[in-house]
C-alpha cells in the first residue's frame, strides 16, 4: 500500500489532543473497519440504523459507508485506478456489468459466505452476491393527486404539473424512462420517445433533479409524483409523509440489487465477514421491517405481508430490463437528458 | 436643517432605505429561518415549524444515532486545524519574506500565493483529484488538508500580509541596533504586533476550510467525508431535519466564534479593511 | 572661530572618534552617498543637515548598520564596524518617530536592549530605574507608549536607547514630531544627556535651526556629498558654496561684476548701482559675475545716496517680534529682504537707498554660467 | 510606479544568524522563507494544475490516446457554449442583483453612526462565514413551494397558486443574492468609507439632490470598491456548485455541473479538464476584464 505522508492515527491523536471533538466515539479504535457503499436514502438509513450496529457488536468492524449510486461507485472506482475507494459495491444490473468489464471486482469466493445455504441457488457466483430485490413503480402523494394508472399518465394532467423527474444516471431513472418510452414506441435501446414527449410537456414538469434529491424534493412539495422504488416510498412514509406506491398498468419493474467486494481491497476478510452478514437472517429480518421494506433473499425471512409480491420466484412476472444492451447506450442517454431538458 | 426637503429627497430616502431594509431581510431571513426550524418537532423540513422541541438536537447529539455527522464534524475539524496551522506556519514565513520585499519577483510571488481565491474551487478538486490518483494516493485526510491548505492558506497571507506592511520598520532597525538577533526581534516584536493579523487570517482560513465543499469533494471518500458534504447528501436525499439541527449548530458557534474574534483581533475593522 | 574642539564634562566618560572614509551608497543606479569623508571627535555632536533626498538619512543608516555601502570604510575609534550587522555595532539611534514598542511599557522598552543581549535580573532592573531617573520618567513605568505625551515619548526613546551603554548615538530628525515650545525643551535636555554622558552623536536633520543649537559640528549635505562641515557660526558667517549659502538662513542675492582686484579684496559693481570694495576669495578674478550674498541683518537703510548704496522701491515692512522685516526691490528687479530691530526703525518709506551694515561679512560666488 | 522609486532595499541582506560570532556570517536572506510555501504550493497548486492541463490532451477517459479529441469534442457541440454563456449570464445577474440590493445598504452605513456600523459589518459577515450548505439548505425552506415566501405571499392574498422559484434561475439569483451580498459590501463599504464625508456636504450645499449627488459624486468615487465587489461575486457566483445544484436544480446546467458530471458521474477525466479549464479561462478572462476598467476607472480618479 501507498505510504501516507502521517499515519492517520497520529492525526486522530492529535486530533482529541486539540480537544473538543475527543467525545467523538469513532475515535474509538476498533478491530478492523470496511467502507461499503449504499444508495442514498432509504438504504443509506437502514445500513446506518440496522447493520452498521450489528457488524460493530457481531465483528468489531466499523462500517463506514458511502452514500453513491450505482454508475457514482463505478465512476470513483475507475478513477482510483487501482487504489479502490472503497472495499464493497452494491450495485444494480446495468452497472454490475459495467464493473464486471471494468474489472473492477476481486474474484468472490461463494463458499466463504457462512449462510450461502441460505440463498437460493444461483445468487451467488464468482462476481457477487444478491442482497434484495428492488421494485420500482409511481410514488405520488394521495392529498394532492389523484393516483396515476400507467406510466403515460406522468404525461397527463394533473400529474405532470406535479411531476418530479430525474434522468439515466440510476437504475430505477432508466428503467423508468424505458417503460416510459415503450408506450410511445420507443424500445428497450431507444428513449427518444420520451424524450420527445416529456419535451412537450417540460415547462408544466414541476421539478427536474439530480436522482438523490427526489425524495428531498417531494418531501418540500416541490413535486407530488415521481418514479422510484418501493423502499424510498417506505422511508418517506416513516416520516409521515403522504406517499402512496402504485404498480403501473405495464407493470413494476424489478431487479436484484448485488454486493461486490472491490478488487485491490486492503479488507479483503472484513469485506466477506459484512457481506455474510448482510445475507444473514438476522440483518434480512430486520431489513423487512417497516420503515425500510426491503425484499429478502434469505429463505428463511419470509416476505412480509405489505410488499408488492409474495415470493420471489414472482420477480419473473415483473419486468426486466437486459443491461448488457442498455449499458453501452448510457453515457449518452445522461448526456442527452440533460441537453433536452436544460432550460 | 432649515432646508426644505425636496420631493427627490424623499424619493432618495424612501428608495435606498427601502432597498436597505430588503437587503438586510435577504441578509438575515435564511439564518433565522434555518434556526427556527431546527426547532421543529415534525419528522420533516416545513415551514413554519410544527411545534417546539429539542429533539433533533437531542437525536443530533445522540452518539449512536449519529455517529456518522460526528465523525464527519470530526474529520472537518481535524482538517481544518491542521490545514489553518501549516498554513498559518507557511504563510507566515512566507509573508515574513515578502511582505517588506519590494523586489518585483516578490510582488509577482505574493499574486501567485494568493491565486487560489480566484481559481474555481471546483477545477482545483478536480486537478487535485487527478494529480493524487496519478501519484497513487488514495482519497484520505491527509490529502484532503493539503488541499484544503491550499485553498484557506491565502486567507492567512492576506491579514499577515497588511499587518506586516502596517508595522512601522523604525520598529525593528530599532530592535536590531539595540542588539536583537533576527529571532529575538522576530519574537518579541514583530510576531507580538502581527499576532492579531495572523489570527484573523487563520480564522477565516478555518471557517473556509470547514465550509469548504469543492476539494473535499473530490478528495473524500466514505471514511474522510466532511460536514458540509455530508450535509449536502443528507439535504439532497432526504432532507433529514438533523440538517437544521446541524445548522443550528453551526450558526451559533460561527456567532459565537465571531464575537470573540471581534473582541480579540477587530475581525469586521480587518475585513473592511 | 576654529572648528570647536571637543567639550569635555566633568568625568565624563571619553566618546569614541566616528570617521567616516570615503562613503559611496548606491540604489540601483542612483547614487545616494558619493564619497562622504567625515571625522568626527569624541564626545562631539555633528549635525547632518540638508534637504530631504540630499543623502543624510542614508549616511546614518550606513552607519547604524541597516544599509550596506558599496565603497569606502566606517571607523569607530580607528577600527573598521562595516563587518558587523547592525545587532553588533552598539549603536544607539532614536528615530523621528521614536519608534518604541507599542506593546510594551516603559520598563521593557528601555530595558529591550539588555534583555535582547541576554542579561536578566536585578542588574537590568537597576539600570532602567536609573536610565528613567535621568529623563525624569521615573512615575510612568507601566504606562505603554500610546499613553504618552510626544515629548515623554521621546524621553523614553532616548533611555532605552542610551540603557545599553552605546559607543555612538544617533539621533534620526528626533525633533521633527515636537511642537515648537517642546522641542526646545527637548533640544536642551538631548544636549544635556550628551554633555553628561560625553557620548560622540550624530544628528540627522533638515531644520538648521535645530543644526545650529545643538550640534558642536554641522555637514550641509546637497545631493550626497558634503559641501560643508564646520560650526555653525562659520557655516552661517562664511559659506563656502552657494548652496550652504542659501540653505543657511535667509540671504538676499545681488548681482554685479568684479571690475578691479586687489590682494584679499575686490571692488565690484552691482547691477543695482553701487561699486562696493570687498574681501574676495582668490578664485574670483576681474570681470568675473558674480553673486554677492548678504543676510537682511547686514543691509541697512538710509535716506540719502552715497557711492556705496543704491537705490531701492520699498514694500511691505512686516513687523515680527522684537524685529521688523522690510522688503524692497532694487532697480534692476531684485527682491530684497532688510532686518532691524524694531525699536530702532523710523515710521514711513522715506529711506530709499540700501547699503552694507558696517560690519556686515557678505560672501562673494562666482554666477554660474547656466 | 511607487515600487520603482521606492525599490530602495535590496531583495535581501538584513543579517539573520549572530551565532557565528564574527568573520564570515552565513546570511539567509529574508525572501527565503517563503520557499517552503513556494515549495508546497508548486507540489498541490501548481502541479495539479498543469497535469490537468497535460490530462485534458488525451481523446478517452483511460487516459492512453493523447491527442486534441476533448478539446474538440467539448468545443464541437454548441450545447457546451450554451452552458459557458449561462454561466457567465449567472455571474452577471448575481452581480446586477448584488449591486442593486447591496449598494443601498452600503450606503446607508456611512449615514450610521460608528456603533450602528459595527453592529450592521458584523450582521453582513456573518452569512460570509456561515456554511454554504446551512445557507443554501435555508434558500429551500424559504423558497420551497410550500416554503416561507409563497405563505407569505399566498397569506396577503397577493398570489392564489404558489410561486415557483425553487429550480428556478430566478431562486437561484436570490439566494446567490444573499451568499455573496458580502463580498460585494466588504470592498464597497471599505472603499466608501475613505471618501471624505465633505464632499456630499459640499454637493448638497452647491444645490444638488441627494439623487444627484449619488450619481455624480458617490458612485464614481466608489467604483474601486464596486469594481472589485463585482470581481469577487462574480468569481463566487460562477463556481457556487453547490448553489446551483441544490436550488438551480438540473434544468439549469452550468459549468461546474458539467465538471462534477464529467469528473465524478462519467468519469471522463480529459472532458472534465476540459470544461473546468474552459471555466477557468472563461471566468478569469471577465476578471481580467474587470480589473481592468476598474484600473482604468481608479486612475481617472487620482490621476
Amino acid at each position: 500500500m501507498i505510504r501516507q505522508p502521517f499515519s492517520r492515527r497520529n492525526l486522530l491523536a492529535g486530533a482529541s489532543a486539540l480537544g473538543g471533538i475527543s467525545f467523538l466515539p469513532g475515535l474509538a479504535h476498533a478491530k478492523g473497519s470496511i467502507v461499503a457503499t449504499t444508495y442514498p436514502g432509504t438504504w443509506e438509513d437502514a445500513y446506518r440504523g440496522v447493520v452498521a450496529p450489528m457488524l460493530k457488536k457481531k465483528d468489531d468492524i466499523d462500517l463506514e459507508l458511502a452514500p453513491l449510486f450505482a454508475m457514482d461507485q463505478i465512476g470513483k472506482a475507475k478513477a482510483a485506478r487501482g487504489a479502490p475507494p472503497f472495499d464493497v459495491f452494491v450495485l444494480d444490473p446495468g452497472p454490475r456489468i459495467v464493473g464486471m468489464d471494468g474489472g473492477l471486482f476481486e474474484k468472490f469466493d461463494p463458499k466463504k459466505l457462512a449462510n450461502l445455504g441460505k440463498l437460493p441457488a444461483g445468487f451467488a457466483d464468482d462476481v457477487g452476491v444478491q442482497v434484495s430485490a428492488q421494485v420500482v413503480g409511481i410514488a405520488y402523494n394521495p392529498k394532492k393527486v389523484p393516483a396515476p394508472k400507467s406510466w403515460a399518465d406522468l404525461l397527463k394532467d394533473p400529474w405532470v404539473s406535479r411531476l418530479g423527474l430525474t434522468g439515466f444516471q440510476t437504475t430505477f431513472g432508466t428503467s423508468s424512462l424505458i417503460e416510459l418510452s415503450k408506450l410511445f414506441g420507443g424500445s428497450l435501446t431507444n428513449i427518444d420517445p420520451a424524450l420527445a414527449e416529456l419535451k412537450k410537456v417540460l415547462p408544466k414538469i414541476a421539478a427536474v433533479g439530480l436522482p438523490a434529491a427526489m425524495p428531498g424534493l417531494f418531501q418540500q412539495g416541490q413535486c407530488d409524483v415521481m418514479y422510484t422504488n418501493t423502499q424510498t416510498v417506505a422511508t418517506l412514509k416513516g416520516k409521515g409523509i403522504d406517499v402512496e406506491f402504485v404498480k403501473p398498468e405495464s407493470g413494476s419493474i424489478a431487479f436484484y440489487t448485488t454486493m461486490h467486494i472491490a478488487k485491490g481491497t486492503a479488507e479483503l476478510a472484513n469485506a466477506y465477514k459484512y457481506l455474510d452478514l448482510v445475507v444473514g437472517k438476522e440483518v434480512q429480518e430486520a431489513l423487512t421491517k417497516p420503515p425500510y421494506n426491503f425484499v429478502p433473499v434469505n429463505k428463511d425471512v419470509p416476505l412480509p405481508a405489505d410488499l408488492p409480491m409474495k415470493s420471489l420466484d414472482e420477480m419473473t412476472k415483473y419486468v426486466e430490463h437486459d443491461w448488457s444492451k442498455i449499458n453501452p447506450l448510457r453515457a449518452a442517454w445522461i448526456e442527452k437528458f440533460n441537453k433536452e431538458m436544460a432550460k | 436643517m432649515g432646508r426644505k426637503r425636496s420631493l427627490g429627497d424623499i424619493s432618495y430616502s424612501l428608495v435606498i432605505g427601502g432597498i436597505a431594509i430588503l437587503a438586510l431581510l435577504i441578509i438575515v431571513t435564511p439564518v433565522v429561518v434555518a434556526l427556527m426550524t431546527s426547532f421543529t418537532e415534525g419528522r420533516s423540513l416545513k415551514f413554519p415549524p410544527t411545534g417546539f422541541s429539542f429533539r433533533w438536537y437531542e437525536q443530533l447529539f445522540d452518539a449512536s444515532q449519529s455517529r456518522q455527522i460526528h465523525k464527519a464534524a470530526g474529520n472537518s475539524l481535524l482538517v481544518a486545524c491542521y490545514s489553518t496551522l501549516f498554513g498559518v506556519v507557511l504563510a507566515t514565513l512566507a509573508s515574513l519574506g515578502l511582505a517588506r520585499n519590494r523586489h518585483r519577483m516578490a510582488r509577482v510571488a505574493d499574486s501567485f500565493f494568493m491565486s487560489p481565491l480566484v481559481l474555481p474551487g471546483i477545477t482545483f478538486g478536480l486537478a487535485a483529484l487527478v494529480y493524487f490518483s496519478t501519484l497513487g494516493f488514495r482519497p484520505s485526510l491527509d490529502l484532503m488538508i493539503a488541499g484544503h491548505l491550499m485553498v484557506t492558506m491565502p486567507f492567512i497571507l492576506r491579514t499577515t500580509t497588511a499587518s506586516l506592511s502596517q508595522l512601522d520598520p523604525a520598529l525593528l532597525d530599532s530592535s536590531q541596533s539595540l542588539g536583537a538577533s533576527w529571532l529575538y526581534t522576530l519574537r518579541r516584536v514583530t510576531l507580538p504586533l502581527i499576532a492579531p493579523g495572523i489570527a484573523a487570517g487563520a480564522f477565516l482560513a478555518f471557517m473556509a476550510s470547514i465550509d469548504n465543499v469543492p476539494v473535499s469533494l473530490f478528495l473524500s471518500n466514505a471514511r474522510t467525508d466532511t460536514l458540509p458534504i455530508r450535509m449536502w447528501g443528507m439535504m439532497e436525499s432526504t432532507l433529514d431535519v438533523r440538517v437544521a439541527a446541524v445548522s443550528g449548530v453551526l450558526i451559533t458557534s460561527a456567532f459565537v466564534l465571531m464575537l470573540v474574534m471581534e473582541w480579540t483581533v477587530g475581525l469586521t475593522r480587518r475585513m473592511r479593511d | 572661530m576654529q572648528a570647536s574642539a571637543p567639550v569635555q564634562t566633568q568625568q565624563a566618560p571619553a566618546g569614541r572618534t566616528l570617521d567616516v572614509d570615503d562613503l559611496t551608497v548606491r540604489y540601483g543606479s542612483a547614487v545616494a552617498v558619493d564619497g562622504v569623508s567625515l571625522s568626527i571627535e569624541p564626545g562631539e555632536v555633528v549635525a547632518l543637515l540638508g534637504p530631504s533626498g540630499c543623502g543624510k538619512t542614508t549616511l546614518l543608516r550606513v552607519i547604524a548598520g541597516f544599509v550596506r555601502q558599496v565603497a569606502g570604510r566606517v571607523l569607530v575609534d580607528g577600527g573598521a564596524i562595516d563587518h558587523l550587522p547592525a545587532n553588533q555595532r552598539n549603536v544607539g539611534i532614536v528615530f523621528q518617530n521614536y519608534a518604541l514598542f507599542p506593546h510594551m511599557n516603559v520598563t521593557e522598552n528601555v530595558a529591550y536592549g539588555l534583555r535582547a543581549r541576554g542579561q536578566r535580573g536585578p542588574a537590568v532592573e537597576a539600570r532602567v530605574s536609573r536610565m528613567l531617573d535621568m529623563v525624569q520618567l521615573g512615575g510612568f513605568r507601566d504606562r505603554l507608549p500610546r499613553q504618552l505625551s510626544g515629548g515623554q515619548q521621546q524621553r523614553v526613546a532616548l533611555a532605552r536607547a542610551l540603557a545599553v551603554e552605546p559607543s555612538i548615538l544617533l539621533l534620526d530628525e528626533p525633533f521633527a514630531a515636537l511642537d515648537r515650545n517642546l522641542r526646545l525643551d527637548m533640544q536642551i535636555e538631548v544636549k544635556r544627556l550628551q554633555r553628561q554622558l560625553g557620548l560622540t552623536t550624530i544628528l540627522v536633520t533638515h531644520d538648521q535651526d535645530e543644526a545650529m543649537s545643538v550640534a558642536d559640528r554641522i555637514a550641509v549635505m546637497n545631493k550626497g556629498t558634503v559641501e560643508q562641515f564646520d560650526t555653525p557660526v562659520a557655516i552661517y558667517d562664511r559659506p563656502q558654496t552657494l548652496f550652504v549659502n542659501g540653505f543657511i538662513g535667509t540671504t538676499n542675492l545681488l548681482p554685479g561684476k568684479v571690475i578691479a582686484r586687489d590682494g584679499d579684496g575686490a571692488t565690484v559693481a552691482l547691477d543695482a548701482g553701487a561699486a562696493l570694495h570687498l574681501p574676495a576669495p582668490a578664485g574670483i578674478a576681474a570681470g568675473t559675475t558674480v553673486l554677492l550674498s548678504v543676510r537682511p541683518e547686514q543691509l541697512v537703510l538710509s535716506t540719502e545716496a552715497t557711492a556705496e548704496s543704491w537705490p531701492i522701491v520699498p514694500g511691505l515692512s512686516l513687523p515680527l517680534g522684537s524685529q521688523i522685516i522690510h522688503e524692497a526691490r532694487t532697480t534692476d528687479g531684485v527682491a530684497l529682504k532688510i532686518v532691524e530691530p524694531r525699536l530702532r526703525a523710523p515710521a514711513g518709506d522715506a529711506r530709499r537707498f540700501c547699503a552694507l551694515a558696517p560690519d556686515a561679512r557678505p560672501s562673494l560666488f562666482p554666477r554660474s554660467t547656466q | 510606479m511607487g515600487s520603482r522609486s521606492l525599490g530602495m532595499t535590496p531583495p535581501s541582506l538584513r543579517d539573520t544568524s549572530p551565532a557565528d560570532g564574527g568573520g564570515k556570517r552565513f546570511a539567509l536572506a529574508e525572501w527565503q522563507l517563503a520557499l517552503p510555501l513556494a515549495l508546497a504550493f508548486a507540489a498541490l497548486f501548481l502541479a495539479p494544475l498543469l497535469l490537468l492541463v497535460g490530462v485534458s490532451f488525451f481523446n478517452d477517459d483511460k487516459i492512453t490516446q493523447p491527442g486534441f479529441g476533448s478539446w474538440v469534442k467539448f468545443f464541437g457541440d454548441p450545447f457546451n457554449y450554451k452552458v459557458i454563456g449561462d454561466t457567465l449570464l449567472l455571474g452577471v445577474k448575481t452581480v446586477c442583483a448584488t449591486i442593486v440590493v447591496g449598494y443601498p445598504l452600503a450606503l446607508v452605513y456611512l449615514d450610521l453612526g460608528a456603533r450602528l456600523q459595527k453592529v450592521l459589518l458584523f450582521i453582513i459577515i456573518m452569512p460570509l462565514l456561515l456554511s454554504v450548505v446551512v445557507r443554501t439548505f435555508a434558500w429551500i425552506v424559504v423558497l420551497g413551494r410550500e416554503g416561507m415566501v409563497n405563505q407569505v405571499l399566498i397569506g396577503l392574498g397577493l398570489i392564489s397558486e404558489p410561486l415557483r422559484l425553487l429550480q428556478t434561475e430566478l431562486g437561484l439569483v436570490i439566494s446567490l443574492t444573499q451568499i455573496e451580498m458580502p463580498l460585494m459590501l466588504l470592498p464597497l463599504i471599505s472603499v466608501m468609507s475613505r471618501l471624505d464625508p465633505n464632499l456630499r456636504d459640499a454637493s448638497a450645499a452647491l444645490g444638488a439632490s441627494r439623487w444627484r449627488t449619488l450619481f455624480t459624486v458617490i458612485v464614481p468615487l466608489s467604483m474601486p470598491g464596486l469594481v472589485a465587489g463585482c470581481l469577487l461575486v462574480f468569481a463566487s457566483s460562477t463556481t457556487a456548485f453547490i448553489s446551483q445544484t441544490v436550488i438551480g436544480g438540473v434544468r439549469l446546467i452550468y459549468l461546474p455541473l458539467l465538471i462534477w458530471q464529467q469528473s465524478l458521474v462519467v468519469y471522463n477525466w480529459p472532458l472534465a479538464a476540459v470544461a473546468s479549464l474552459s471555466l477557468v479561462v472563461s471566468v478569469l478572462s471577465v476578471i481580467a476584464a474587470l480589473s481592468y476598467l476598474g484600473r482604468r476607472s481608479s486612475g481617472h480618479l487620482h490621476g
